[in-house]
């Protein structure tokens, strides 16, 4: 259970996927222009890429094995761009203001290294199922916390004396830096 | 003892009050010319009744309270109407509005007028008497007192009775109050009866001990439940929801009317107005203005509206170095365009100002957060973000955090250690939005006109093609069943006359004037001009329509 | 070799078949992008953006076949709207579009030839007037397209900037002023 | 034309920066008492380096310069940063800490009232992470290293990187009590045990326990001039207090005692004079308390469980950037929105 628990607070702080790891930038610096579209985001990140750690799990576990390790990233590939899809119809049919707000970033999510990142990290540490969804789930939880973190700044950011040349993505890849240097004081939290 | 609520916030400016409550209120000499404005009040122009040239008595209505919420304007005194037109007025966009200016015969001659038996007539038409008679706000809102008399459908319990006076400077209502008490207190038992209030409350700043004193003794010989209630000095205490918190401990939100909670209040000025209005017929007429600041003898002058600034100041005898007028008091006052303008019912206090005496302040550097206007804010506003998202005009943002709860009291600006103008921030956010929402209103309507129209005339294309289509039926059954060529002829040609027919008719109808049938001869003589205009203009418009053709 | 196709077409098989379900279950019709769009836009029908109107700008948009800033009435408070509805950057005014001053159309009566032309015109019905009477525009309603000014054979139509009143004065943004502030004297010392 | 208010409260900014400048004073006095003048070295450097680069960044971003410059809160930054770094650290690792700190904390963001990350917070983790064996030699206070160094020497230090001839850097420096403790825990050793050592004196530091002693006197002449409020400081040290009370009633024997934790480091600097920086902190009364009681609990995570000698920094900094939703999520009803508003 602990481990489990490790694992959480693992790759949400120490290790956030984000901030340590420096995936999924581009969702990161795109779609946190505003709170809401950020939560959304977040949440909808969630959904596939716990999905996607364990489907990821299971293909690689049973239907790949030593012998077609090979396949493992292009066939990850198509099951996240497979599963994203599904959410982009779901989400289309249950909540269009959700669609609207999140537009076009949702197929985006396919390519969200994050994604396709974390079930090789889950592939690379050996992790069982259990393990596999709650790094996948733990990375996401991560993900959106930083996603909306971020969005709260750049909001209060739109209203700052930034200097011209800075205005826009500029100070906001400098603030994603800042966080970044600021989430290394978690490192060493969890060996 | 009553007990006294507290509201968040507040500030303790210097009162500066003394220096212009050494002598009594002085009656100020008439002026050679009066400028009128007929938008004085809250809500729509008054309609001016008279023309220039025309003689006018003291009290006469020269502009009618149009519909809704208005109220009338009044010749202060008589004279003649030398002009009715656009001048500069006592408002902060320096812009004209129309006026009329009134030049005194020096006869002040009266207009005849009687008072009324209010507690015998209906109640609508003692608020009509009131709307005639011009009586609106005097703490500076200048709302007509007529639609605050009904009680409508809320039972006031408390009437409140706003004598705080909690701006520097001013002290107006506080010479009021120690001069004619007793006449407040009868416009009070008018207003209570109107309202059916329960109680009389009178909130007075503990700085006025003799206006306290005067009103304690004139409340007690009144009949009615009247209590005069001292508060302690801090301002904003003289804003009427903030007052009513003090007094009753209830709070009145931003678009909320106090008479839901049981409530209204009115301006101790007010009450005395309200009083001459019904008990002698006179309409406003004249104000009591603190003149102070930046002059040797500070004063309060009973003055007539419409008297020109400059005149009024120079009864106070301003010091040389005065470089600006300010209508109010320096927390929330306006400074005056042009000393030219004059004294309307709002104007309770001129300040004439020097760089001494306000000094400008040190350049505005950015805000550091510090949230001492937070601690201020009487209305539990956060400024700090209001001004961040005021600044940077980010509207919809200011609006959520309650833009238009601010009551502009200027507390936060007063705090600031930035020096930031912060009220400004706020009326400029606020009159922005209110431009939008008024462009957004607009472009709703033409939409609704527009999707109209195109259903319209989509409905009229529908309409001829089933039109034609049906001629071309009964044409059809015509050729068919008309056994004999001729007949067949005979009914289309009478087909073709009866819709020629019809065709002239509804252009005749379409080409006649409207209206002509009560017009005076003057009014046909206009219309055959313009028919004559109108000829020329078709004349140049097709030269050669007209000519003979070679 | 073989197992490989077997298994990336398996995957392949079975995704199709999930997302060609969802397709249908998950069905939506219509576009609320184009209503959203459409509240956006000032609806004065001008016509300035190239389409015949405001709703047909506006469907050009969510087609993704105009761009965003064709429309001068709404200014750059629109475009900077639409450019956050749509998720994408604001552009200036392009197309050599200008922004003019708010006006309403005036006509003189005078000249006026009452030939309706001017009414067929307006796409607001903001104009008053049979044929052969002279005609009115009807100031509130008009939203200054210009669209009445051209098809008029005299001429005697013009466009009349509205001005500011005390009514319509807005308070201006306050200078942040840096260097300290000095108080304009009024135009005559007061006596 | 001048519209809104015509009379204000005879106060500034740079008063304000000037009283929070003069309250760190007893802490220095202290600092010098136990440790040397050297601090005053890096202090100055400090303040040299920010008027310097808020000077030049003023004139690029073409904005006036003298306002800014005498505001005071360039200097505050310096000082913040000085008093958070060795005090023998060399010459540049000041004057590099500062410049990031005033031009990119700062300065990118629009300069001073913009900054959403403390700068001189920013200035000190670049450091730790760039640098980190500088930054943890610290000076043995009095009588407690093997040798001491004169004024003179330590200046040749800062300045030229030269120790005397025959003296090693170890023998003048020591860790901090907090990564003294870390380091001895490891070794699993009792923390009674630990604190016996000589660096170690009532509380927790020897000398630097006082010089807390001497920030807790200025965070009062804070809170008594309303410089800041009480709700930080007291949300902060209280977590600070009930989180290490808590570990410490579970372990005594590896967990140190919640006093030691709030005297030690950084703790009484970050409760009165870097959290309570009202530019990057939250303004509303309740967002104070969740943003300070959320920096005393990482900083006793990280100071305790991370790889940072101390957490005060990185807590700061990782609460800074929760302020904008602390404030969107705890503002306080306005007049006459209150639940059961009336009365």
């Amino acid at each position: 259970m602990t481990n489990y628990l490790f694992i959480l607070i693992g790759t949400v702080l120490v290790n956030n996927i984000v901030m340590v790891k420096i995936l999924g930038l581009c969702p990161f610096m795109g779609v946190s222009k505003k709170l809401e579209a950020a939560i959304s985001m977040g949440a909808a990140t969630t959904f596939v890429l716990t999905l996607a750690s364990g489907a990821s799990y299971l293909i690689h576990q049973y239907l790949l094995g030593p012998e077609l390790e090979y396949l493992t990233t292009l066939s990850f590939i198509v099951v996240i761009a497979g599963i994203v899809q599904f959410t982009e119809m779901v989400v289309q049919r249950t909540s269009p203001a959700l669609y609207q707000v999140l537009g076009i970033y949702l197929p985006l999510i396919t390519t969200n290294c994050a994604v396709l990142g974390i079930p090789l990290l889950n592939v690379q540490a050996k992790h069982n199922f259990m393990e596999s969804l709650i790094f996948g789930f733990g990375g996401a939880l991560g993900f959106t916390l930083v996603m909306v973190l971020f969005a709260g700044n750049r909001e209060r950011l739109e209203g700052a004396d930034v200097p011209g040349i800075f205005k826009g993505s500029a100070i906001a890849m400098v603030t994603g830096g800042l966080m970044s240097l600021s989430f290394m004081g978690f490192s060493g939290l969890v060996k | 003892m009553r007990t006294l609520y507290q509201f968040h916030g507040g500030v303790h400016p210097p009162t500066n009050k003394t220096q212009s409550t050494r002598t009594p209120i002085a009656p100020a000499p008439l002026p050679g010319k009066l400028v009128i404005p007929f938008h004085q009040h809250v809500g729509n122009m008054a309609r001016p009744l008279v023309k220039a040239g025309n003689r006018v008595l003291k009290g006469q209505l020269i502009g009618m309270p149009e519909d809704g919420v208005s109220s009338a304007v009044h010749a202060s005194t008589s004279g003649t109407i030398s002009a009715i037109g656009m001048a500069v007025v006592a408002h902060a966009s320096g812009l004209p509005d129309l006026c009329a200016t009134l030049i005194p015969d020096g006869q002040e001659e009266w207009v005849t007028h009687e008072g009324m038996a209010y507690r015998t007539a209906a109640g609508a038409d003692v608020r009509l008497a009131l709307r005639l008679a011009g009586v609106v706000g005097l703490g500076g809102a200048v709302f007509p007192s007529d639609l605050k008399l009904r009680s409508g459908k809320h039972k006031i319990k408390s009437l409140v009775l706003n004598g705080a006076e909690c701006e520097p400077y001013i002290t107006c209502d506080d010479m009021l109050m120690r001069e004619r008490a007793a006449e407040i207190i009868r416009g009070a038992e008018i207003m209570r009866f109107m309202l059916d209030a329960e109680e009389v409350l009178i909130g007075i700043e503990d700085n006025k001990p003799e206006a306290i004193a005067a009103m304690q003794l004139a409340a007690a010989a009144s009949d009615d439940k009247m209590e005069v209630i001292v508060v302690p000095t801090i301002y904003p205490s003289g804003g009427a929801k903030q007052l009513m918190r003090i007094l009753t401990g209830i709070e009145i939100a931003a678009g909320v009317r106090s008479t839901e909670k049981g409530m209204q209040c009115f301006n101790v000025a007010t009450a005395l107005s309200i009083y001459r209005a019904l008990q002698f017929g006179e309409p406003l007429l004249s104000r009591i203005v603190t003149v102070t600041g930046n002059v040797r003898n500070a004063q309060n002058f009973e003055v007539l509206i419409g008297a020109p600034v400059n005149e009024l100041v120079a009864l106070a005898d301003p010091l040389p170095d005065t470089n600006l007028y300010i209508m109010g008091g320096p927390m929330m006052g306006v400074p005056l365009p042009s000393a030219q303008v004059s004294v309307v019912k709002a104007t309770n206090c001129i300040i004439a100002a020097s760089d001494k005496l306000f000094p400008p302040p040190p350049p505005a550097l950015p805000c550091i957060r510090c949230t001492r206007c937070a601690e201020a804010c009487p209305a539990d506003l956060q400024p700090q973000e209001l001004f961040w998202f005021a600044q940077s005009k980010n509207f919809g943002k200011a609006q959520e955090y309650s833009l238009f709860d601010c009551i502009e009291c200027g507390a936060c600006s007063y705090v600031c250690p930035s020096h930031i103008p912060l009220v400004q921030y706020y009326r400029f956010a606020k009159s922005e939005i209110r431009a939008l929402e008024h462009e957004q209103a607009a472009a709703d309507l033409a939409r609704e006109r527009y999707e109209f129209r195109q259903s319209r005339i989509e409905r009229d294309k529908q309409e001829k093609a089933e039109k034609l289509a049906q001629k071309e039926m009964t044409a059809l059954a015509a050729r068919q069943s008309a056994a004999t060529p001729e007949a067949a002829a005979d009914n289309s040609a009478q087909l073709r006359i009866q819709a020629a027919v019809e065709h002239a008719r509804e252009q005749a109808a379409a080409a006649r004037p409207k209206n002509i049938d009560t017009l005076t001869p003057r009014q046909q003589a206009e219309i055959a001009e313009i028919e004559a205009r109108r000829a020329k203009a078709r004349e140049m418009a097709h030269p050669d329509a007209g000519q003979p053709k070679e | 070799m073989l197992t490989a196709l077997i298994v990336m077409s398996g995957i392949a098989l079975v995704l199709g078949a999930v997302l060609g379900f969802s397709a249908i279950k998950f069905k939506v019709e219509g576009n609320p992008l184009v209503d959203k769009i459409d509240a956006i836009l000032p609806q004065i029908q001008c016509g300035q953006c190239g389409y015949p109107g405001c709703r047909p700008y506006a469907e050009a948009i969510a087609a993704g076949e105009a761009d965003i800033n064709r429309c001068p009435p709404g200014g750059e408070e629109g475009i900077r709207k639409l450019a956050d509805l749509l998720g994408v950057e604001f552009k200036p005014f392009g197309g050599g579009t200008v922004q003019k001053p708010k006006a309403v159309a005036f006509i003189d009566e005078n000249l006026c030839i009452g030939c309706t032309l001017c009414t067929q015109a307006c796409p607001v019905d903001a104009i008053a007037g049979a044929a052969k009477q002279m005609h009115t525009i009807i100031a509130p309603v008009c939203t200054g397209c210009e669209l009445c000014v051209a098809p008029c054979p005299v001429n005697c139509i013009s466009m009349v900037v509205i001005e500011e009143k005390i009514t319509t004065w807005k308070w201006k943004y306050p200078v942040y002023a840096l260097a300290p502030v000095r108080r304009s004297a009024f135009g005559r010392a007061p006596e | 034309m001048l519209l809104s208010t015509f009379i204000s409260k005879p106060d500034s900014v740079s008063a304000i920066m000037l009283k929070v400048l003069l309250a760190l004073l007893p802490g220095i006095a202290l600092y010098v008492w136990y440790y040397g003048p050297a601090i005053l070295v890096s202090i100055t450097l400090a303040s040299i380096t920010a008027l310097a680069t808020e000077a030049a960044m003023l004139k690029l971003r073409d904005r006036p310069v003298k306002p800014f410059l005498s505001d005071n809160s360039a200097l505050l930054t310096a000082w913040l940063l000085a008093l958070s770094i060795p005090p023998l650290a060399p010459w540049w690792l000041v004057v590099v800490g500062t410049a990031f700190a005033i031009s990119v904390a700062k300065h990118l963001y629009g300069g001073l009232g913009n900054n959403p990350f403390n700068p001189a917070m920013i200035g000190y983790a670049v450091l730790i992470i760039s640098f980190p064996s500088h930054m943890t030699h610290w000076l043995s206070p009095h009588g407690l290293g093997q040798v001491e160094l004169s004024f003179a020497d330590q200046l040749a230090y800062i300045f030229g990187g030269h120790l005397p001839s025959g003296i090693k850097l170890d023998a003048v420096t020591t860790a901090t009590p907090l990564d003294t403790l870390k380091t001895q825990l490891q070794l699993d050793r009792p923390v009674k045990e630990i604190l016996g050592m000589p660096i170690y004196g009532a509380l927790a530091g020897k000398g630097s326990e006082m010089v807390a002693l001497g920030y807790i006197l200025g965070g009062a002449y804070l809170l008594f001039k309303r410089i800041i409020t009480w709700h930080i400081p007291a949300a902060f040290l209280g977590t600070l207090l009930v989180t290490a009370g808590i570990f410490h009633l579970i372990d005594p024997g590896h967990y140190a005692a919640p006093l030691f934790h709030l005297t030690a480091g950084a703790a009484m600097l970050g409760a009165f004079f870097i959290l309570t920086d009202p530019i990057s902190g939250p303004t509303t009364p309740k967002g104070k308390l969740i943003f300070a009681a959320g920096a005393g609990f990482l900083t006793y995570v990280i100071r305790v469980f991370g790889g940072f000698p101390d957490g005060v920094a990185f807590a700061t900094l990782l609460m800074n950037i929760c302020v904008p939703l602390i404030d969107a999520y705890t503002q306080p009803p306005v007049f006459g929105k209150k639940d059961g508003g009336a009365k």
